[in-house]
This record gives C-alpha cells, structure tokens and sequence, in this order.
C-alpha cells in the first residue's frame, strides 16, 4: 500500500535522522579524545576546553535549525562547529595553527569560524557574544527574516551584565532568539550555587518578559523537543526564549584542569559519567531497533577514521605564511572570504 | 558634483587598510574649506553631522542608529533630530542605559553585514563598552581569518565640556588610538564633521568617531551632498614655516588662535589638524616639520601616553635630525577634571599655554 | 496619671519628628527651587538635577537609618545630602563649586560627600555606584558591624549590567544592602516600557533571591514603613533588599530638559503634581492637628531664610586656590578629612 | 632586619604621593638582587607574590583578596595557593564572573577603609571593569575633595602567554597609565614582585599591578620577611655606557639578553627596569641617558601611544641635545594576536629585535 510505503520512507528517513545524531555525538567525543591527545603532543597549543558529557545539546538544538540561522559559541565551541558541519579537517587544522584551518589558523580553539555556514565564532570572553547574539537577531528582524540566532553559553555567564543588558533588550524588541545555557553546573571551579543567587536560572527569563524552559541535556529526546518549540515561538513573529539546559563536562574545564580534585569529587564526576548522552541516546536506538551492536561499532569505526583523517590533515597542513601576521587587521587587506554573509 | 572626486578611496567598501599605505597626493586636500568649489552651506558641526547621519541613511538601508535618546528625544545633543521622524523606529533606535549591551548589539549587527552607527551619549559612558570594542569589533575580523567584517561607527562626543567634573570630562582617544583594529577619527570643523562621519559610515572598519562637545554649535561652511574625506588625512589648515603647531579637534581652534597671537610676535605657525588619530597621516606630519624645524602637539587629555606622545615619537624617530629643538606637548591637566571652573579653566588647554609651548621650541621664551 | 504624661510626651516627641519630615521636604523644594534660579544665573554650571516631587522617597529612607549607616546616591542626590544632614550652605556653596561646599568645590553638584555623616557620594555613572553600595555593605559584614549600605538610583538603572552584577553578588552573600529604585517612570527621555521588558521591576528581585517591595513613593508614610522592614532585615543576620520606589519627578531630567514636550505631556505631568509628597504629607499632619496653616507658613518662611542664607554663604565663599587643582589626585596630598570612615 | 629600612616611604599609608616627587638616592637600589643582605630564599615570581599577599594578610586584618577562583580553585595561576585555608572564606573571596561588579564591590569596601586586593584573572577580562577603575576608582579622592581614600589594588597577569589568540593576549598598562589617579606597577623578578606588592598592598591609592603571565614560574632570590621596593622607581638591572634598554616585566629578561648578545659584539648596554610605569622614574631614565646619549625602549604592547612613547616624549624633551640618536621603540606588532604559533612568535618582542633597535641607534646597522 502506498501509504504504508511513504510511512515506511519516512520512517526509514527518520531512523537514517536519528542515526545521524548518533553519530555526530560520537564524532564529537572522538574529535575531542583526539584533541586532548594532540594538546599533550603539543600540537595544539593555548587553552583547549573540551566538550565531552555535552555532545546532546549541541545535537540536539542544531539538529532544529535552518542552515540560514546563526550561532553564537563560547571557546567551547567545537562541538557545535562539527555539529554545524564544519568539516572536522577544518577544525582539527585550526587546532593545530594551520592555514587550512576554518579561522586560517589565527583564531585556534576558542575562535572556530565558518561565515558559509552561519557559525560566527568561537568567544573568549565569558558572556561577551551575547549581546552579539542579540544583535544577530536585531539584524533578522531588521531585514525582516525569519531566521534564527541562537546563542550558547555557559551558566556562569547568567551572572556577567552583558548577559542581562543583552536579554533585557532582546525581551523589549522580542528578537528571534534562543539563548542556550549549558549548565553544566561549574564555571572553572566554581559550583553553580556559590556564583549564582537563584538555583533556577531559567527563572531569570521572567526578568526580561521571555519564554524558559529547564531541559534535561544529557537526553537528546528532550533537548530536541525544547529546541523546537523554541524555535518555533523565534520565527516570526519571533519572540526570545531562555532555554537551561542541564548537562555536566564529564573532563575538565580545559586541558590544565583535572577531572575532578579542588572543586569536585571523583563520586561526582562518576555518579554523572553514568548519564552518558550518547549511551542513552544509542541505548534508546537500540531499544527501538534502529541500530544493533555491529553497526554502532561499525559507526565508531568510521568516526574514528574521520578524525584520524582530520589529524592527518591538520598535521600535514601548513602554517601560514609570515606576511600573514598584517593581513585581516582592516578590510581590504587579504580577506579570504566574501566578508559578512547576509 | 566637482567634489565628488575629491577624498574617496578610503570612503569605499573593502579597501580600508589602505589608508594605511596608499599616498594620497597632496593637492587633494585643500587648505581651507572655502577653496571647495562645491556649493557650500554655513551649518553648525552639529547640523552638518547630522546631514552626514541623514544622507549615509537615505544612500544605504544597511546603515542605522541606535543609542540613548537618539530617537524620540531627538538626541541628548540633538545631533540625531528629525532622524525618527524620517526613517522611523527601527531604523533609528533608542535603547536602555546599557552602553556594553548596546555596543555588542551593533557588533552582532555588522558581524552580519548590517552597518550601525552606534551613539554613546558621550564617550565617558563608552567606558563600559570597552570590552566589546576591544575585545569584539577590534578582534573580529582577524580572528576569524578575515571572514567577519566589522562595518560600525561608534559616535559621540568626547572630552570636557563646561564643569561637568570629573566622570563627564574625559578624552579617550589615546585608548582606542592604542588598539590595532580599530580607527579613530575627530574632526574639528562643521565640513570635516561632515566629510569623515560619511567615509567612517562607509568604511569596512570599526571607526571610533568622537565630536567635541563643544564644537556643536560652531559654524563653518560645508559642502553640500556627497563630500567624503579619506580617513587617514590630516589638513594643514594654516601655513607657516616656524613653527608646526599639531592639533586636532577641539585644539584646533585653540592652535589657530595660538597662530594669530603668534603672528602678532611676529612668528609663521603652521597648524596641523590631524583629524584622524588612527592611522595618522604620517607623511603631512613630517613635511610640515621638515620645513618648520620645531614642533609643539596640543592634545585636550592627559599627558601620560596621550596620543601626542605617539606623535612625538613619530616625529624624532623619523626626522631627529630635521629637529632644531624637542617637540613639546601642551595637554589637559594631569588630573580628574575638577568641578569648579577656575580649576577646570586651569586645567584646560589654551591659546596662550600653546603660544608659551611655541615659544619654548623657538627659544624665544 | 505618670502613663499619659510619658504618651503625651511620646506624642509630642512623634508630633515633632513628623514635622521634622515635613521641614525636610521642604527644604529639599525650596533648596531645588533656590538652585534652579541660580544655575540660571549662571551660579551653577555644569549639569544640575533637581529633586522636586521626589522629596518623601529621600526622607522617608533616611529616616529610618542610623548615623553610622552607609549611603550611596546618583547625580540626582541635593535632597538626599541635604536629609543626612549636610548643612544647606555646604551643599549650595558645593553647587557653586565653592572651598566651603561639601566635596570643596571639586564635585559640584553631581559628587556630593560627607564622609562624616557616611554619604559617600553622588556619582555620575548609571548604576556605576551599585557595586560600591555591594561593597559597602561587603565591608560591614566583613567587620561584622550591623550597619547598612543604602543605595539609591533611578529605574532606568535596573537595565544596566552594573546593577545585575552587584545585586547577584548581594543575594549569594547576604550582604546588609538596601537598593532603593526611585522609579520616577523615565530615564531622561525614555520612558520605563521602552527600555525594560519586565514593567514590574521589583520582581528582578527574584533574580537575586532578594526580598522586594512595591511603594508608593508620593506618601511618605507608606516609604517610612517599607523603609523600615527593609532595615529589620539589613541589620543583622543581614539580608538584602529591593525596594522599587514608584514616583515622578516633577521638573525636566536637568537644568537643560523642559518639563514636557518630546517625551511627555503636559497633561501627564500636571496630574502628576496633584499627588505633591509635600501637600500628601502636610494634609496628613493637619488632619491629625500636628499643624496648622499658620505654623506651616512659618515653617516655609524660616526654610526659606536658611535657603537664602544658604544662597548667600555659597556667592560669599572663596574659589578653590589654584593649586587645589593638584591636589587630592593622590594621597599624602593635601587631604582634608581622615581619609575613609570606619 | 637589615633590609627593613629599605624602600620604605611610598609604602606607608599616607605617603603616596610623595613618590611623585621625592628624590630617592641611588645607593638605596642594589642593583642586583644578591646584594641584600637580607636571609634569601630562591622563589618562583608565583610564590614571591603568593608571600606578599599571606605577609600582608597576617599584618593587617583590613586586607583581603576577592576575585574569580582565587579561594577554592587556589587561584587560576596558583598565586593565591593556600590562602583561603589559612585566611577563610571572610578574606579570600570567590566572585562571579563579573569583573564590572567585583571590582566595584572592591571599591566601595576600599571607599570604607579596607584594602582589597582585587584578582582579574587577567587584564584582559579587566576591560569590563574599566568604567569602575577608571570612573569611581581613579576619581574617587580627588571629587570627594580628598575625604575618601582608595587603598585598593588591581592585579593579575598582564600580556601575552602562548597562543592564546586575539581576546587573551593583551597588555594594557598604556591604558591604566594614561589615568590620573591610578598607579601602574610591572615587576619583572621575583624580588621586585614581592616588594612591589607589598607596597602596593600598603598605598593609599589604587594600584593597577600587572603581572607577567609568562614569568610567574621564573625563579629568583627573594629577601624574607618585610620587604619594600618604592612605587616609583626603576632600576637598573645591569649598567651600561653605550645605549639604555629601558624595559618594564617580559621585556627586561629580553633586554638582559639582548645586553649579552650586545656584548659579545662590544656593546655596553644599560638595562634600565621601569617596574613602576606610573609614576615615571624620570630621573633614573634621563640620569641613564646622560650617560649613554642612545636610548631604546622595548615593551611587549602595542606601539600606538604605548607606555613606551611616553618614555621617548619625556626622554626627548628632557635631554633633547644629550641624544646622539633617535629613540627607537620595540614593541609587540601592531595586530592583534595571532594563534598560529610562529604568527604569535613573530609579533612578539625577542633579544634579536632589541639587539637591532640598539644597533641602529648606535649607528652600526
Ligand atoms: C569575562 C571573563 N572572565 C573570566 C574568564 C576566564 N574564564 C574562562 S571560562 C570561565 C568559566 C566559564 O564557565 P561557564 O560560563 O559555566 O562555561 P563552561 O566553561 O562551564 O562551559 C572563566 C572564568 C573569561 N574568559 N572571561
Ligand atoms: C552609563 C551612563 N550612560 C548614560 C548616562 C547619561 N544619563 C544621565 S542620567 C540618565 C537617565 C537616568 O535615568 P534614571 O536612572 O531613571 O534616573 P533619574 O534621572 O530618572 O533619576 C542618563 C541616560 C550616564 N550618566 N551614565
Ligand atoms: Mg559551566
Ligand atoms: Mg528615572
């Protein structure tokens, strides 16, 4: 029957979907293995802050998008540059410095780039590119579009003054804007509760006339789902939403900083390690007979051969070239792309 | 328009950086505004900036303002008036006392091509943007291997006005002359106010634009419709060959001034309006030094690494032995401004400590 | 009968400090009224902002404080100065930029100080003074005084990430602040809707697990008693406040700003002055025969006197000499007072 | 202890400003740390610092430290190890991260009399709190008319360390220095560190101590116990009579090297070690100069009105006919910062760079 037939194609372009998530969390926690490893060689220099334990946000929430909306990340962006289909050659070389590199090796780590792709950085300072963010979304709604600015963050950043200056403004002018906070419960060393007045930070949306919702970040399912209906209230007519998601970094906050010691504990670090996104999300596919053992391992195979095809190709690229060191400090002088994409 | 020609280059998209080393000849820039063969208007600087904001926002539907009362207020200095009525809300936008907000929200703006003209009611409150002008609009597009340009004008006046006292009276210039990225420009006159906040709405680069407070109300002629001056040009707006007199916005006047006086002693001063404080037009300094010999720099703020300093640097390190005396610098007080008025009088650049400067290097005095 | 001379005595005692409220607010008037003339006379330069319709927002707070309390104003701080009882000439000779004014001519109207009666300013930035009122209130319970920081700012403040940073820390660390929001509906031209989402600005106070209150700032009653749980609640075991303070200010934002016109009516403003703090508060004493007309007039005409004289002392004293002008930009430089309270 | 009466003045209370104006003499600036004859111990320029803070700490219960993980972390770069056990949670306070709002609240306790030590966890996350350091900090005592004292210091690591990219790279003391108001200190050595701090510690004025990133594991003898240097004066770290290097924290290691590379081509080179960039040690400097009749300047920021022009502009005009050359400047490239490492190494100050600056002012390149 026909019917049962496209039902069967949908569903069959769903499982294909979903697998697909699969393995964009995996492709995250190989790159970031890889990367860790490639930072003690010392290929990879600076700070290095990976994302491993918060793969299903990223998936989850790009998974809503359009390729036209916008995103906005931390120095702990990787994840979501990968995620956004940058390609992991691009951001395994501009880990190493090296010309192929999606920012052409100047921006390293926490300065991932891709104008193509509608991913404009890579931040270092915490909650500096939220205000960018919402004046990505003044930009959509100024253009009359109906895109989409998303913006992630850390919890920490809830506390910093350009978060609240830039969510007041986006709740007066009701911006198409999502701001993702990643609560992973830790700024640094720093535990959620000794930084923060209020324990529920969605509950600062109230402060600024938006939408919230508090997400479980560790199930895809659910992140999917809160992303989604955010979206939808940020397409036009658009109005903001604060979205907390509740996740934990299952390393530490970057390569200088171990795993558990001054600030947390070993049972703590392990009691959260056993919510694996990506063990909950393949055990749920598994469940429902989406993917089998083989072909996971197969999956893994694969993503591993990616990334060492990535590191090859960071290895093998080359610096740039000395002149480089001018280019790009004002237009007119070396850009490589078309500059600002609309 | 016969002006039409004159001072593009720097003005058009995408060639920003070549200000900072193209040669620009030298009979572009005439002397005095008048030589214009344009049809001039007498307009306050004020009413000149905003026939600038007026004209960038009829040619491109990219360019907005947003800032502090620049909308129904018609302006805290009224530099934005009629501009609402014109172009409407969302072209024209008031926002909260929230100047790191606001600055990041143009940033985001242009990151994606739009081009915003960001007001700070004055450059005193900027002090809480720093951060995204340093951090975001200067960094931007190098770090990001050239990919995200960073199209915006950050305006507003700058530098003491009349006993506002200490948080009120700042010049900043030398911070963000300091930081490579950025562009900062101050025009002293009504057709340079004109001229260059045209060419920095233009430009591809994030222009730190700063007016003098006090300069709003003065007139002066100004050429009417499309007048672009390249950023990056400096304009001997008086000749001499004594003495180089380098000044820029409010200290201008005060130089001209300083001219007169010493004129009347008998001394040829050239006054020298570098008009853009970043990149400095190098090559206008150092002509008018080799031919003068001497040379004082009269800045409004302070002296500890002010942007004078930079110029003093410049002039020994390129022509030391040009020089028939160190190059002294006259500057505000090295304090906060004090409220009272004969302390901030005091406290004030003049004619007459400028005069004294000149005289110093001509050993007259 | 020992009782009822000893309640009579209260009374009057009640009956003289509630005229005492009164004579303050119009001290206050008649100080703005006095300053307005001058800064027309060109006496005064610089930026002035008048208090008028204000008055029982500063004197109901500081009513309720101690002499060892600490305050912290704006720009917009003649009544309050004058409330904690810095006399009227030191403040119009400050005004008039004269060595007798309060800050010795250097602050003007903006920066006044009386570190003597622990008001620490006048300050020119919006919301630039909310931290220090923080870190005043930080350095009580650092020596474990029970004292209290009082803040006081105008609502368009609450927008600025100053205010979210100083009030967050204030809710992790329980410290003895009171931040009073004198909302007087604008923030020069723009009215409170157009610059903060959330029209209830109290309720920023959840942001910051902080207690809040909504009062009406035109009865002086009604600030004495929100004013007065607020300080309960400061004092120790210390705990932070947000009082949002509804009033309006019956002149333009300064000197230079019309009473109406871009950004209000004149019919908004007039039924504002019906709602006079001073009139509210002089019809209830008369109601409760605390006075009459008779003794009113006399009260204004002796206000008045001291205003004047204050007016006079101000023309009559010395500039600075000049070399004032270097000094105090450091210490060991000609310091007047002992340097900081303790 | 012998070395207790050295380099007292600036330190005590009250004196501050005397550091602008009292001559120091010479013989009170051994010019090598192994001179003293103070008990030494070998210190990392980390735990010089780290024993600063716990001395000053034990000797007055009104200072504190408050910052971004200076408690339980231990401090990001470990310079506040061991404090929070031994001082508690009252005086070593962990912040958000919120640099506007924490060094307000430093302010506002220093306003009541504390001494607050506030970390940035570097500088340039500072530029969020610029507006309080340099609006309520800087303006403080002289707009109270003198009645509110400021014995606050900022500190943290300043500058470059390796790779970390455009927003993480930034040495700002240009733009401190340029504030009156402010003090700019920059220890280069372990010793200087400590006895820097300490005074700093003890100054009635705020205090922007900038420390280098890249030497806090650089060893070197400290004196124990009380321990002073003056914020004020520079020393000279090895002398010289053919050229002055003055340098300031990163680049004196570069500028002692550059005096080795010097003379083993018969160069005698002077290392003049600003430490305090505000105020200037002008006599120090132009006594040098006198000397060497050639200066150069090395500093690892941007050139652009840099700390360094304002040494040439002072150095020029001071002893203009004593000068055999121009002073030339070494500074970071004009760009921000690079992460590609052989990027970042060429934008950087090297030995090699200084060496040629110093040739071409002795004329032999
Ligand atoms: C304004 C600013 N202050 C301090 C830092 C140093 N720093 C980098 S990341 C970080 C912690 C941020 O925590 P959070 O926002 O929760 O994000 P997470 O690292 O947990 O993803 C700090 C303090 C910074 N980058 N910017
Ligand atoms: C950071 C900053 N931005 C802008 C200004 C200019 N300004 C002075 S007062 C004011 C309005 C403040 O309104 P509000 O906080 O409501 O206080 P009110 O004047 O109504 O008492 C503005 C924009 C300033 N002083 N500081
Ligand atoms: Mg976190
Ligand atoms: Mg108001």
């Amino acid at each position: 029957m026909a019917t049962t037939k496209a039902a069967r194609k949908a569903d069959t372009k769903t499982a294909e979907k979903y697998r697909g998530y699969l393995r964009q969390m995996l492709l995250i926690r190989r790159f970031e293995e890889k990367a860790g490893e490639a930072y003690s060689l010392g290929k990879i220099g600076g700070f290095c802050h990976l994302y491993i334990g918060q793969e299903a946000v990223a998936v989850g929430c790009l998974s809503q998008l359009r390729p036209d909306d916008y995103i906005t990340a931390t120095y702990r962006e990787h994840g979501h540059a990968l995620t956004r289909g940058i390609p992991a050659r691009q951001v395994m070389a501009e880990l190493f410095g090296k010309v192929t590199g999606c920012s052409g090796g100047r921006g390293g780590s926490m300065h991932l780039f891709d104008v193509s792709r509608g991913f404009l950085g890579g931040h270092g300072i915490v909650g500096g590119h939220i205000p960018l963010a919402a004046g990505i979304g003044f930009a959509i709604k100024y253009r009359q579009q109906d895109r989409v600015s998303v913006c992630f963050f850390g919890e920490a950043a809830v506390n910093n003054g350009a978060f609240h200056e830039a969510l007041n403004m986006a709740g007066i002018w009701k911006l198409p804007c999502i701001f993702v906070c990643e609560n992973n419960r830790y700024g640094m060393g720093t535990a959620l509760d000794r930084a923060t007045a209020t324990w529920n930070i969605s509950e600062r949306a109230a402060s600024y006339d938006m939408s919230r919702e508090v997400v479980d970040g560790q199930d895809l399912t659910e992140v999917m789902a809160a992303m989604d209906r955010a979206v939808v209230r940020a397409r036009r007519p658009a109005a903001p939403t604060l979205l907390e998601i509740r996740t934990y970094r299952f390393v530490g906050h970057s390569m200088s900083d171990p795993i558990h010691g001054h600030y947390r504990t070993k049972e703590e670090v392990e009691a959260h390690r056993r919510r694996d996104p990506i063990v909950i999300w393949g055990d749920r596919l598994k469940e429902e007979g989406l993917i089998d053992d083989a072909a996971l391992h197969a999956m893994d195979e694969e993503v591993k051969a990616e990334i060492q095809d990535a590191y090859d190709f960071a290895e093998q690229s080359p610096d740039p070239a000395p002149e480089a060191l001018y280019e790009h400090v004002y237009a007119g002088n070396g850009e490589r792309g078309t500059g600002n994409g609309t | 328009m016969s002006t039409s020609t004159r001072g593009t280059g720097n003005g058009e998209r995408g060639t920003g950086r070549e200000t900072l080393s193209v040669t620009v000849p030298r009979s572009l820039f005439p002397v005095l505004p008048s030589r214009h063969r344009a049809t001039m208007t007498v307009l306050t600087y004020r009413d000149a900036l905003n026939q600038a904001l007026r004209e960038e926002m009829v040619r491109d539907p990219d360019v907005f303002l947003m800032g502090e009362e620049v909308g129904v207020y018609q302006g805290a200095y009224k530099v934005s008036r009629g501009l609402l009525e014109e172009f409407g809300p969302n072209r024209v936008v008031d926002t909260p006392i929230t100047e790191l907000g606001f600055a990041g929200v143009g940033i985001g703006a242009a990151m994606v091509g739009l081009r915003p003209i960001i007001e700070f009611m004055t450059w005193n409150f900027a002090l809480l943007a720093v951060d995204q002008i340093v951090n975001s609009a200067a960094k931007m597009r190098y770090m990001s291997g050239g990919q995200v340009g960073m199209p915006i004008v950050f305006r507003g006046p700058a530098g003491a006005a009349l006993q506002l006292a200490a948080q009120h009276s700042q010049s900043f210039e030398a911070m963000y002359a300091h930081i490579p990225g950025l562009k900062v420009v101050m025009p002293a006159t009504p057709a340079d106010a004109k001229g260059l906040l045209k060419s920095a709405i233009r430009d591809d680069d994030p222009v730190v634009f700063m007016e003098g407070e006090m300069l709003y109300n003065v007139k002066g002629e100004v050429p009417e419709g499309e007048y672009l001056i390249p950023i990056g040009s400096a304009e001997v707006k008086r000749a001499g060959d004594q003495v180089t007199l380098v000044c820029y916005s409010k200290t201008v006047a005060q130089s001209l001034k300083a001219a007169d006086l010493l004129e009347a002693e008998g001394v040829a001063a050239e006054v020298l309006d570098l008009r853009t404080i970043r990149p400095l037009d190098l090559e206008t300094i150092l002509a008018s030094v080799r031919k003068t010999h001497r040379a004082v720099v009269a800045e409004e703020g302070w002296p500890f690494a002010g942007a004078g300093a930079q110029v003093v640097d410049e002039i020994q390190r390129e022509v030391f032995d040009e020089l028939d005396a160190p190059v002294l610098r006259v500057t505000g007080a090295d304090v906060p401004m004090p409220y009272n008025r004969h302390l901030e009088k005091a406290a004030k650049v003049s004619p007459e400590k400028i005069v004294a400067a000149a005289k110093r290097v001509l050993y007259v005095a």
